[in-house]
């Protein structure tokens, strides 16, 4: 089992975290795991993405060109971007609150998650990155959700563990917002 | 009082508010109904009339989002 | 009929800056540039970006612009004065770049009277790198390199450059201000036209310590960090003229 | 101890201070900062002294004035700031002082940009500086090795008296992968019984020096050091080298880039096609001997580099004209990708099977 | 023009001046003194500028200011100082500006000594700064060849708008011989489009720059710099070969060495044994073609350095194989002596004949 | 019985000094070695030795000593003290060294009050490398790169270190003094015990500037040379305190 | 007045004269007979009974080679 | 012909100057000459010397080990040092004045002059070079006197012309000085 995936957005919108608690969500599953991130020359306010593998076998290189199998957008500029990354038949998880355009490759499979709102109806908008990050493991099964959680307070400090509900909550929400569309799709 | 007429050049505002800290009569804000390219709720005048045209907001301005007439 | 109060300066493309918001590096640009045009040499200016936020200001300024290494802006400035004396020279440097690494060069730029026109952005941190320690980090401040805040007991008291170069002859305008609020803007445009005017008039070094903010290193929205300037900058780094073309006492 | 995730940057400052390093002299630079910021946090914990200096310039010296005086002391910088560096790396190591040199490197020349680039090598193997001498150069290609490496090198520095140079990139500084720290064993290390301490105990003055005004002692100390030189050419080299002896193309890659090669090669053999992989883990003392197993019917060796191609000087003179030797790479930030690599050794082997 | 007696240093310093070289920035250091002092004296006169920097790293980046400006500009130092220059130089190198840097090279690492030394021919032609670059490097053997190598340096960098370097050492700078300055007719030069200059006669603004913060652009940027440097591995190779063809030793040596390299030719030649010499008169491009004239039965290639052998590397490359290639020389100051060339040649051949 | 009036300082070995006859560097090692011992601290002393005339001074202290790169003794000294903040470490540096090259290296020990002591020879010319200018030579003074002698509007007037520092906090004991005759040099030795006074105390950095004679390369006798630091030198220089301990004004 | 006794180390003097130029009672000379092993002409004391141990010879020599001692 | 020369001496004693007369001479006399200074840690007080070679052919290397044709000591320390560098039948050419040892070698010529004598005797010691000179191009004739005296304004600037007499003098008398002993030995 292997996923390559990159997470793409705005500065501020937590795609680093959402690779972070990946990451070291499957190293909790035991897997090999990489995150690499990039960022553009704007401290704020900037695009920033990041790469992440999580595997079974040992890892070459942490980059991905064009081999993705998932990529993650949550704005526009990052779609435009990082469509192209996907390999043939990889997964495209779109936040739909952010990007009102379609997939326009017809050889992958497109997701579309409202993952704002759905944010903002659970209570944080904050928390849109982890609606997807839900939709993306329940697509793939990479990570179990609890080695997210198990990973949260790794990943943030003892002391943003009372999000951890909060989170869990968007997982699940993400998750089920993919599943419907498995269903129809 | 002199009167003044401000404009925006919303694009390539970056919501920073400094505008509407500066501005003596407080008639800057931020437009939440709106997002721009880049990501940001840009500021506009609420209350035209009370713009006293004194250029605060445009000295301000980092981004030279503001130009400020006198009429 | 109505008159222009305020409108871009033509010393300003349009490609949009790629400062954080409410960065007020965005307004010290915009007072260089009004300086070069109110004053006439837009044609003849000549800038040095240094190593730090502004690093890309050649992407930003209606005039040549020559990108010099981490510190050196001086000494690039130098080389083109030298080969230029009829141009209008200036390095647009930050804290970590003049009063760090580059210490030596604008002490050397003061002491041989070098005509031409510094102005440095004082925002006591390094901002393009993530927030670093600079010497004009303040007691108690915190830094990623000073996660406890700065200490005297380690890293000294915060260097203050104005004073410092005010001592040396060649330094024939040395000035403090600030951008936290539209008065002291005007106030720094007076003190750069009048650092340009220095080296019109082939004085010496001029050089202009502008107070700034860093929003995103300190940690805090943009006008709260114009707050900060007021409330704990200025105090220590005080506002004022400490060299008007005269010589050094 | 169990595995945790961790930047390359900050796994190097832990390793670092595992092997019982306690001073740091650093300037920021991205893309390493995270080792400084970690070791501003750390070192105070356990009575170390972090320091930012004024410069890349000073902090080499601050770390020479260290090493002299005894301490375990590192830097680190990335391009630009190890080029500053240059002549005081050739003052330590004419003074034969122990430290430990971190560059994580980016593009360049001149500022160029802040993305990962392998294009100092030139510079990290044949010394920037002025004058004749060595240093190590360890290139790891993951964090796990980052951190083992990093907890020898201090000995290793210690053992030689000598720089010892972690070189990395922007990519193994900014990634997260899983990481175990051992148990730091140290090495058996001779007395620093050369350090400046203060002559108190009746001990005759030491000097701390790379000045030889007299030609005849230049060169003798030039000699001297290069017969340590030799040692570590025979004692300390290391490679990982992999299917080279039926291979019908040898891909030579450090760091970063050898687990691009790793991949290629990977696709390659479902097509059948044998190709092995020489990674050179010192690139001085360069494996050499690694060549000598290499099939002596191979098509070639192709270098792979993100660079215009510097390393692969080193690979022609391995080669010694055994094999015709290629170049892929790209630079500035860009990482050649596997297919890069796969179409280059099909070049080589003329076309595709 | 008549002949006249004159050191290295100033030799250098008057060709300069006689090319159109009108800026000069430096910092003193021994051995290279006197070209700062003629500068001084001599620039002026011709309306040009002298200044003394407050550091080789200044130095090096008002010499960056002044060629950005669209001036003919130089500077020159000695080992330790060229060491601090190489960020500058690297950025010189990404920015593409035209100079000229003189290094006279001494003893090193580190302090060293004052003494001349060829122990920065890796810092010269690797490039000790950061990134993907290269530069010109001649390496003149007499004052005379200095003197017409400077008057042509200005204008090669111009062309390829790439800095050049002049490595000479201590014992060029320092020793007299009769020389005589030829007039300097400058070759056909691009105009210098590129140089700030103000905008006021309504031209767009000119940027220097080698800040390239997208890795695509930087490594465009990078692969226009390697064909440039292509260009001019083909057209500007230099060298001196002599008695290669039919040679049972080939010597390979630059600069002084070459001229002890002569002396023990010559003296070999008396015992009927007979060597070729070539003399690399650009270290970087480095002749390789010369190789190929090389006899194919030669014994051996013995490249004499003053160093612990550094263009060894590029001769073991350039050979290729073909020959071994063993190594004579001192360092540190010391020179080696024909004596120690001819033994070195025995040696290879096998025994005294 | 005899008592000893003066003697050579057993803080110096018996290696014979390569300075030239008359040259005051000479007088300067003794103080500072006569320091040390009256302080009772020479088997704490590492002393850091800069390029210039003085790199040799390894070969004559009886104390460690670490040969520094050009301008950076006060980055090595800090190097020394952080590691061993127990022992007394001091740097013996030039004018080209401290104020040229090294400017950025003293200003930041300054700054960050590194407790380290700084004897400054300032001798207004680069003595080893044969009598170039310096950024303390004085208008007027020749030099082999001011061969018609220094000018102000070339290259400025001349730098005055101990006023420059002695703005800027850290540095807690400036003074400036001379060797020029007896007087002066038992002034210049209550200088550098207070310095070394201050460094013991962990106050911060001090330093003392000492106006010295470089005979060779001023074209004089040692007498006469001693002349000059007092018809030339001292007017411009002045001697004296400029800080003893306390903050800076 | 104290009366002094000053020893000169010859063979390490430079002649410089700065001891010369600096004694108060005038009575330093360099030995023009004699030439030491760097080439120098020594100093010494012509008339030791006018010494008045003030030192300052000693203090001014750059090269430790004189000792004075009050008798 | 060829004569490859060490001139050597304490700093102040004129070698540097001695060595530049005669190379500048051999120029002047159409020959390839080479002029090599080394010094010595001190800037003054410290010894010096300089190799000169002056030959009909190309000039190799202008370092001289142990090959020299010539070696003229102006003081002991120098005759310790570059006795040896004198190849078999060289000549040694010693300022009697300053040096009272005798040469040791014995497959090498010695000539013994009164260098500062002769030079005070004709009123000026700084002149004991210039007899040094004298005696050398009397022993080699490698290069006429009179090229030396024109190379006398060239290497210390027209200024100095006034001193050429006494020069004049000064290498006359260091020949008929050693003709006497060329006429003994
Ligand atoms: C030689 C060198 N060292 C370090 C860096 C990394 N660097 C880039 S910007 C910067 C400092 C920025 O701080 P400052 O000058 O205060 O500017 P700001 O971003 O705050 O405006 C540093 C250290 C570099 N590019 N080159
Ligand atoms: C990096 C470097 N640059 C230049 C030199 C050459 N150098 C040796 S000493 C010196 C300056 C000496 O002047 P100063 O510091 O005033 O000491 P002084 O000899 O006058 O006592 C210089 C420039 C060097 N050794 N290293
Ligand atoms: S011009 Fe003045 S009053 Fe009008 S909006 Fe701007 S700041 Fe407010
Ligand atoms: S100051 Fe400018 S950028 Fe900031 S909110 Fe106002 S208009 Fe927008
Ligand atoms: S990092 Fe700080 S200084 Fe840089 S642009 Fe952002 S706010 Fe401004
Ligand atoms: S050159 Fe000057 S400073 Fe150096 S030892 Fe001689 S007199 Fe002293
Ligand atoms: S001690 Fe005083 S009086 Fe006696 S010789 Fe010395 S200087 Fe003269
Ligand atoms: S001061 Fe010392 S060296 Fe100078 S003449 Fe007197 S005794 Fe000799
Ligand atoms: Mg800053
Ligand atoms: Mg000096």
């Amino acid at each position: 089992m292997i996923e390559k995936v990159i997470v793409a957005g705005f500065g501020g919108q937590g795609v680093m975290a959402l690779g972070k608690l990946l990451a070291y969500g499957g190293m909790l599953d035991d897997r090999q795991v990489s995150w690499l991130p990039s960022y553009g020359p704007e401290m704020r306010g900037g695009t920033a993405n990041c790469d992440v593998i999580v595997s079974d076998t040992l890892i070459g290189s942490p980059v991905l060109t064009d081999d993705a199998t998932a990529v993650i957008v949550m704005n526009l500029p990052s779609m435009d971007k990082f469509e192209s990354h996907l390999a043939p038949n990889g997964k495209l998880i779109i936040n739909k609150s952010l990007i009102e355009k379609k997939a326009t490759r017809d050889d992958i499979e497109a997701y579309y998650i409202d993952a704002n709102e759905i944010a903002m109806e659970i209570g944080n908008a904050k928390a849109a990155n982890m609606v997807m990050l839900g939709a993306f493991l329940e697509l793939t099964k990479i990570v179990k959700p609890e080695s997210i959680i198990k990973a949260f307070t790794k990943v943030f400090g003892e002391d943003k563990a009372k999000f951890i509900p909060l989170n869990e909550l968007a997982l699940q929400r993400g998750a089920e917002a993919v599943k419907e569309q498995m269903a129809v799709s | 009082m002199a009167k003044g007429l401000v404009t925006f050049n919303e694009d390539i505002c970056k919501g920073c508010e400094l505008c509407v800290a500066v501005c003596p009569k407080k008639i800057i804000e931020l437009d939440q109904s709106k997002i721009n390219a880049k990501g940001f709720h840009p500021a506009h005048v609420v209350n035209m009339d009370e713009c006293i045209a004194c250029g605060n907001c445009a000295i301000m301005c980092p981004d030279s989002v503001i130009t400020v007439e006198k009429l | 009929m109505s008159t222009i109060v305020y409108k871009k300066t033509k010393a300003l493309n349009d490609t949009q800056f790629h400062y954080c918001p409410g960065c007020t590096h965005g307004i010290i640009h915009k007072l260089i540039g009004e300086s070069l045009v109110e004053l006439g040499v837009l044609g003849e200016a000549i800038g040095v970006a240094s190593v730090g936020c502004s690093a890309l200001c050649y992407k930003y300024f209606n005039c040549d612009v020559q990108q010099a290494a981490h510190g050196r802006a001086p000494a690039v400035a130098t080389g083109i004065k030298r080969v230029r004396p009829e141009n209008v020279v200036f390095t647009l440097q930050g804290d970590g770049d003049l009063a760090s690494i580059g210490a030596a060069e604008i002490v050397h730029a003061a002491h041989r009277g070098e005509k031409i026109t510094t102005i440095f952005v004082n925002n006591a941190i390094y901002g393009m790198t993530g927030g670093q320690m600079a010497p004009t980090t303040l007691i108690g401040q915190k830094a990623t390199t000073a996660p406890e805040g700065r200490t005297e007991e380690h890293s000294g008291k915060p260097l203050k450059i104005a004073e410092m170069l005010a001592t040396i002859d060649g330094a024939k305008y040395v000035e403090r201000v600030s951008v936290h609020n539209p008065a002291a803007v005007r106030k720094a445009k007076k003190a750069i036209k009048r650092a340009f005017q220095c080296q019109l008039e082939g004085k010496g070094f001029a050089i202009v310590e502008v107070l700034s903010t860093c929003p995103t290193n300190w940690g805090m929205t943009p006008v709260n960090a114009l707050g900060w300037v007021e409330s704990d900058m200025i105090p220590y780094y005080p506002l004022g003229n400490l060299r008007d073309f005269e010589e050094a006492k | 101890m169990a595995k945790v995730l961790m930047k390359g940057n900050e796994a190097v400052g832990a390793a670092a201070i595992k092997a019982g390093c306690r001073y740091f002299f650093g300037y920021p630079i991205t893309p390493q900062n995270e080792v400084p910021e970690y070791m501003s946090k750390e070192l105070p914990k356990v009575g170390g002294v972090f320091l930012q200096a004024e410069s890349e310039v000073a902090a080499i010296n601050m770390v020479y004035g260290a090493a002299g005086a005894g301490a375990r002391v590192m830097t680190s910088s990335s391009s630009p700031g190890i080029s500053l560096k240059q002549e005081g790396i050739s003052y330590i190591a004419g003074a034969e002082l122990p430290c430990v040199i971190v560059n994580m490197m980016r593009g360049g020349p001149g500022l160029g940009s802040i993305q990962a680039a392998q294009a100092d090598y030139f510079q990290a193997t044949r010394g920037g500086g002025n004058g004749d001498y060595r240093h190590i150069v360890y290139a790891p290609a993951s964090i796990q090795e980052t951190v083992d490496i990093m907890m020898e090198a201090f000995d290793i520095a210690d053992i030689y008296r000598i720089p010892v140079m972690i070189l990395g990139d922007g990519m193994i500084g900014q990634m997260m992968e899983a990481v175990e720290f051992k148990e730091y064993v140290p090495r058996e290390l001779p007395e620093k019984d050369w350090a400046t301490s203060g002559t108190k105990e009746m001990k005759s003055p030491r000097v701390v020096n790379s000045l030889y005004l007299e030609p005849e002692l230049l060169q003798e100390h030039n000699v001297n050091l290069e017969k340590k030189h030799k040692i570590i050419e025979e004692k300390e080299v290391r490679y990982e080298a992999t299917g080279i002896e039926d291979a019908e193309v040898v891909c030579v890659a450090y760091g970063t880039t050898a687990r691009v090669a790793k991949n290629a090669i990977d696709d390659l053999a479902k097509e059948g096609i044998k190709v092995g992989l020489i990674r050179p883990i010192t690139l001085w003392p360069f494996p050499h001997e690694a060549f000598d197993k290499i099939n002596p019917q191979a098509k070639g060796l192709l270098t792979i580099e993100m660079s215009m191609g510097q390393m692969i000087d080193d690979v022609k003179i391995a080669s010694n004209g055994r094999w015709p030797v290629a170049f892929e790479g790209k630079t500035g930030g860009l990482v050649p990708s596997s297919v890069d690599v796969v179409n280059a050794v099909k070049k080589m082997i003329g076309g595709a099977k």
